[in-house]
């Protein structure tokens, strides 16, 4: 499991986090929701040391992760793999070769081999028949498959995702969702959601934390956030305009 | 709006060898992007001189624009335009001493080099790559952004609200820089000669060399450099599409054309002045 | 509220990308008053459609009636006699970055003249107001906030209280409170200007109530249009896999 | 003002010096992507040789106007072939193709590492555990060196081919005289001293253009500024090097 205690992080006058601490269980969808800009995405990449934080400490299974060298990171990235919000694909490469990378990066096999890995997993989302394709020719939703599909390849044990279904239509993010539920329940991998979609939150969440102001305000299943009393909560997750939430 | 180009007539007999096609296409392909580059030029320079006189003149932006080019670049052009005084002091005078054993012309073949030659292309050189890059990276932006659409919806039309200004400064500047180029290059060139060869600078500065022809070269050159640069760089940013690459793409590909459009513009008045004025 | 008169018409307007059917025979007519919401897949042409009806795109072939003027017929200063009468919402703003806020909400107003520079400050601070973002009339577009923007952007589009509007994803990437706040304004600006306008949007759940009528494209082609009940009642798979979860 | 200015310096100066020695310490320990490396030196050569090859003509050309007729002033029509061809060989070549170079290249790779910083690729690249600088910049840094020591070599020839015919055509100088007195009088060392200024200057174009595209923020916007930055610190390093390089080789 994954521990936060007590984290601290501001970008010059702006204190994005006051004090955070959270604890994520193994093997469950855990999605952080809060306002854009309330340090969601913030809070994530301080597990895989893309931030360093200013006080408080970050464990992985009991690992103390929280200031390592670049190189001393990269053990830690293979078991937390990465999905970004503009699936972050390389243009440069088939969607194949963008799979097939970090295999050949890591695992020292022939081309042919990593090439083959990489098939196994894009069937997983199941994008296998595009393998020879440019990203440019796919919309959003069929990117994101397979920018899931090359942070598979590393089999972590857990997946991080920066806001899968913003800013991309319903069908997709519904085809995301799906994804993610399928990895957690058949991989057993652990699932890190950062968002703001109430459609998929209550859709596929197991555990939800809601981030505001720096703190943790509410952490509990879906169901808790139907019937919060807290008005700032029950305001944000119906999405009323008014009420005492503000930015 | 790019006309639809017209399908490709149906070969009579039998199926047309698609490599002889693509082969076709490969020759033919550059000197079509060259020639639509240069089309689209015009196109963006002539309606430049069309606004120039019909619609009002936003001078307040062309003094914030003049602004913008001069004075930010001036730093910029002195470091470059020092050193290379003392560059071409230093290769003259090796070569002068080791032939010809007299160094006293070096200051006159210099300054003649400067005016005709050196101080407009380089300085061009170093403005294109400061202001031409600088615009199409301004204008890509604005472009991606659709603040360019924004501003056709409010009856501003981008090439007379936006370049028309920026046209007007850059050329302007451009002569000014030039000037205080050529009069920092040669200032440098002087004390490189006397540190290096202790030729006195009263011998180096002879201006015998110098003929009216030298004046109109130089005039000529700053003039179209002036109108090249901006154009370019504009048209360039104007032509962005694409998000983040696409004003990536747009600065390479001004700061190319420009690089290009200037040696082009060098090479035309070089031979027009060694034919008719020397 | 539609008094039946057609303020926007599109006969079968197609466009081409390279060889690429982008727009595919679209015909489109919204009575006076009307909001029209239009939804489709990412990178279906939606975006450009509007493009086309301001005039900011030519169509290769078809007609776009704005108000029962073709305007793919009328010389560039007509066409922008007509643009006065359109305000438009752009996705990524389209906020001027060398004005600052007062400056570019001004900004239609100035061009078009013929009003009292005092009068056009105090339309601003009026709408300032009407956005609740008093006083920030110094401050640049770099320095503010998503939400912001898109409210400063909004009262840029209606100082000039054109008679139609087009809104191009006016809450992407906002949280469920921001957005149900600009979706808040856009309707009252609707009721009581009574204005004809088509919004794009993803956020089917805040827009639900708000659009009187939809439309659906795909790919560049028109595939469904009517009321919520006509949704409701589709049987068209497209349609239904779309909007599940929003209804 | 100064200060401030002089102090962003040697920042960028302390970040590049950084910067370099992890792309060479990359480049050494054989951690650079050959893959990568290949792609880049199909696109940064194949790619800009048509540009400096017509850049290469024109200098030529040039060269021969402006030397050429200071040599014909002196009535030493013979030594044209030498006036133009040093001038260029030590030169003009290197700083006109360098300027070039680093507008076609150099920009390029800017843009195109900027833009991978701002849609995130560079970060998704670390999350995959793999180091930027060894994928990335390493095998950029080495094509764009190799590219330029090639090209440079072309672009001297296709000049001095050039000059030699608008000796011809100008001047009314027999070819077999101009290519006589170049025989005659040029050193080795001529074209030797302009090719080492060549990789200087592509190393430094190289670094320069790595350096603030890897460092690029703040969106679009960002990209431009990057771009516009790195060609300005290309065009003042090539003087400066150029400067240096011609007080120490002989």
């Amino acid at each position: 499991m994954i521990e936060f205690i007590d984290i601290h992080k501001a970008f010059g006058p702006k204190k994005v986090l006051r004090g955070v601490s959270l604890t994520v269980d193994k093997g469950q969808i855990m999605f952080i929701i809060g306002a854009s800009g309330a340090g969601k995405s913030v809070l994530v990449k301080h597990l895989v040391g893309l931030i360093r934080p200013d006080k408080g400490r970050i464990l992985l299974e009991g690992q103390d992760v929280t200031a390592l060298t670049e190189e001393e990171y990269y053990p830690v990235r293979k078991r937390c793999a990465m999905v970004f919000q503009n699936s972050t694909l390389f243009d440069s490469m088939t969607l194949l070769d963008n799979v097939a990378l970090p295999i050949r990066k890591h695992f020292n096999v022939s081309m042919k081999e990593a090439r083959k890995r990489a098939i196994e997993k894009l069937e997983l989302v199941n994008m296998a028949d595009a393998a020879e394709r440019f990203a440019a020719d796919y919309g959003d939703g069929m990117r994101k498959k397979v920018a899931i599909a090359r942070a598979l390849t590393l089999d972590p044990e857990f997946v991080i995702f920066d806001e899968p279904t913003t800013g991309i239509d319903p069908i997709s993010a519904g085809i995301v969702d799906d994804l993610i539920r399928d990895l957690s329940e058949r991989l057993g991998v652990t699932c890190i959601v950062i968002s703001h979609d109430l459609r998929s939150i209550f859709r596929v969440a197991d555990r939800v934390a809601m981030l505001y102001q720096g703190q943790f305000r509410l952490d509990g299943p879906p169901a808790a956030y139907r019937e919060t009393d807290d008005a700032v909560v029950h305001q944000f997750i119906n999405g009323l305009p008014t009420g005492p939430f503000e930015l | 709006m790019a006309t639809e180009a017209a399908p490709a007539p149906q070969p009579t007999q039998g199926e047309e060898t698609p490599l002889l096609h693509r082969f076709l296409e490969g020759v033919g392909g550059p000197f079509t992007f060259v020639g639509r580059e240069i089309f689209e030029l015009i196109r963006v320079f002539a309606l430049t001189f069309f606004y120039l006189f019909y619609r009002p003149i936003r001078w307040r932006e062309v003094v914030r624009q003049c602004y913008e080019m001069g004075y930010r670049s001036m730093f910029f052009i002195a470091v470059v335009m020092g050193f290379l005084g003392m560059i071409m002091v230093m290769q003259t005078g090796l070569q002068a001493q080791k032939m010809l054993g007299d160094l006293s012309m070096i200051g006159a073949l210099f300054l003649q080099l400067l005016f005709r030659e050196l101080g407009p292309t380089i300085t061009a050189a170093m403005i294109a790559v400061r202001v031409g890059t600088g615009l199409a990276a301004e204008i890509g932006s604005m472009v991606v952004t659709e603040q360019v659409d924004a501003l056709r919806m409010n009856d501003a039309e981008p090439v007379q609200y936006l370049i028309v200004p920026r046209v007007i400064a850059c050329l302007f500047m451009t002569i000014v820089l030039t000037c205080i180029a050529m009069v920092i290059s040669f200032a440098s060139a002087m004390a490189g000669a006397y540190l290096m060869f202790d030729l006195n600078p009263r011998t180096f500065y002879n201006t015998d060399l110098l003929i009216w022809g030298d004046f109109i070269t130089f005039a000529m050159k700053s003039l179209a450099y002036g109108i090249v640069i901006p154009v370019i760089g504009c048209h360039a940013g104007l032509a962005a599409f694409g998000g983040s690459e696409g004003v990536g793409m747009a600065t390479t590909r001004a700061v190319v054309n420009a690089s290009l459009g200037i040696t082009f513009v060098d090479f035309a008045l070089s031979a027009f002045g060694f034919v008719f004025i020397y | 509220m539609t008094t039946g008169h057609a303020m926007i018409e599109l006969h079968n307007v197609t466009k081409y990308h390279e060889r690429e059917r982008v727009l595919d025979n679209v015909s489109l007519v919204v009575d006076e008053g009307q909001m029209l919401g239009l939804v489709g897949p990412g990178g279906s042409g939606k975006t450009l459609l509007l493009k086309v009806l301001c005039g900011l795109v030519k169509p290769d072939s078809g007609s776009v009636l704005i108000d029962g003027v073709d305007i793919t017929r009328i010389s560039p200063v007509e066409l922008s006699d007509v643009r006065k009468r359109i305000g438009m919402l752009f996705q990524n703003y389209a906020l001027f970055d060398f004005l600052n806020v007062e400056d570019n909400i001004a900004f239609p107003l100035r061009r078009a003249g013929g009003m009292g520079e005092r009068e056009i400050l105090e339309r601003v601070n009026e709408l300032l107001e009407r956005v609740n973002l008093p006083g920030i009339n110094y401050q640049f577009p770099n320095e503010l906030s998503g939400g912001m923007k898109k409210r400063v952007t909004f009262a840029r589009a209606v100082i000039a209280k054109p008679p139609i509007i087009f809104y191009d994803d006016p809450t992407m990437g906002l949280d469920p409170v921001t957005s149900s706040k600009i979706f808040i304004m856009l309707e009252e600006f609707q009721r009581t200007q009574r204005t004809t306008s088509i919004c794009i949007t993803h956020d089917l759940l805040g827009a639900r109530d708000i659009c009187d009528e939809w439309a659906m494209i795909d790919e560049g082609r028109l595939v469904f249009r009517g009321d919520l009940s006509a949704v409701r009642a589709s049987s068209d798979p497209f349609v239904t896999e779309f909007w599940d979860g929003a209804l | 003002m100064i200060g401030g200015r002089l102090l962003a310096l040697m920042e960028q100066l302390g970040g590049m010096s950084v910067l370099a020695a992890r792309m060479v310490w990359g480049l050494v320990t054989l951690r650079a992507d050959r893959t990568e490396f290949w792609r880049n030196m199909y696109r940064v050569g194949v790619k800009s040789f048509p540009v400096v090859a017509v850049t290469a003509v024109l200098v030529g050309a040039i060269t021969v106007i402006q030397t050429g007729q200071v040599v014909a002033e002196f009535g030493a029509t013979s030594l044209v072939g030498w006036g133009t061809s040093f001038a260029t060989l030590r030169e003009i070549g290197p700083i006109l193709i360098g300027l070039m170079f680093s507008g076609r290249v150099g920009a390029n790779n800017t843009a195109e590492l900027g833009t991978m910083v701002v849609t995130e690729q560079v970060d998704a690249l670390r999350a995959l555990a793999i180091n930027p600088i060894d994928f990335l910049l390493a095998p950029r840094y080495l094509a764009i060196i190799i590219m330029m020591f090639m090209l440079t070599i072309i672009g001297n020839l296709m000049a001095l081919l050039a000059a030699a015919g608008t000796a011809y055509v100008l001047l009314g100088v027999d070819m077999r005289l101009y290519y006589a007195s170049f025989a005659e009088l040029i050193e080795l060392w001529d074209f030797f001293s302009g090719i080492i200024k060549a990789v200087g200057f592509g190393s430094a174009i190289a670094l320069v253009s790595c350096y603030f595209g890897i460092n690029t923020s703040g969106g679009a916007v960002g990209v431009g500024r990057a771009v516009n930055s790195a060609v300005v610190a290309s065009a003042v390093s090539i003087f400066v090097l150029d400067f240096l390089l011609s007080a120490m080789l002989p």
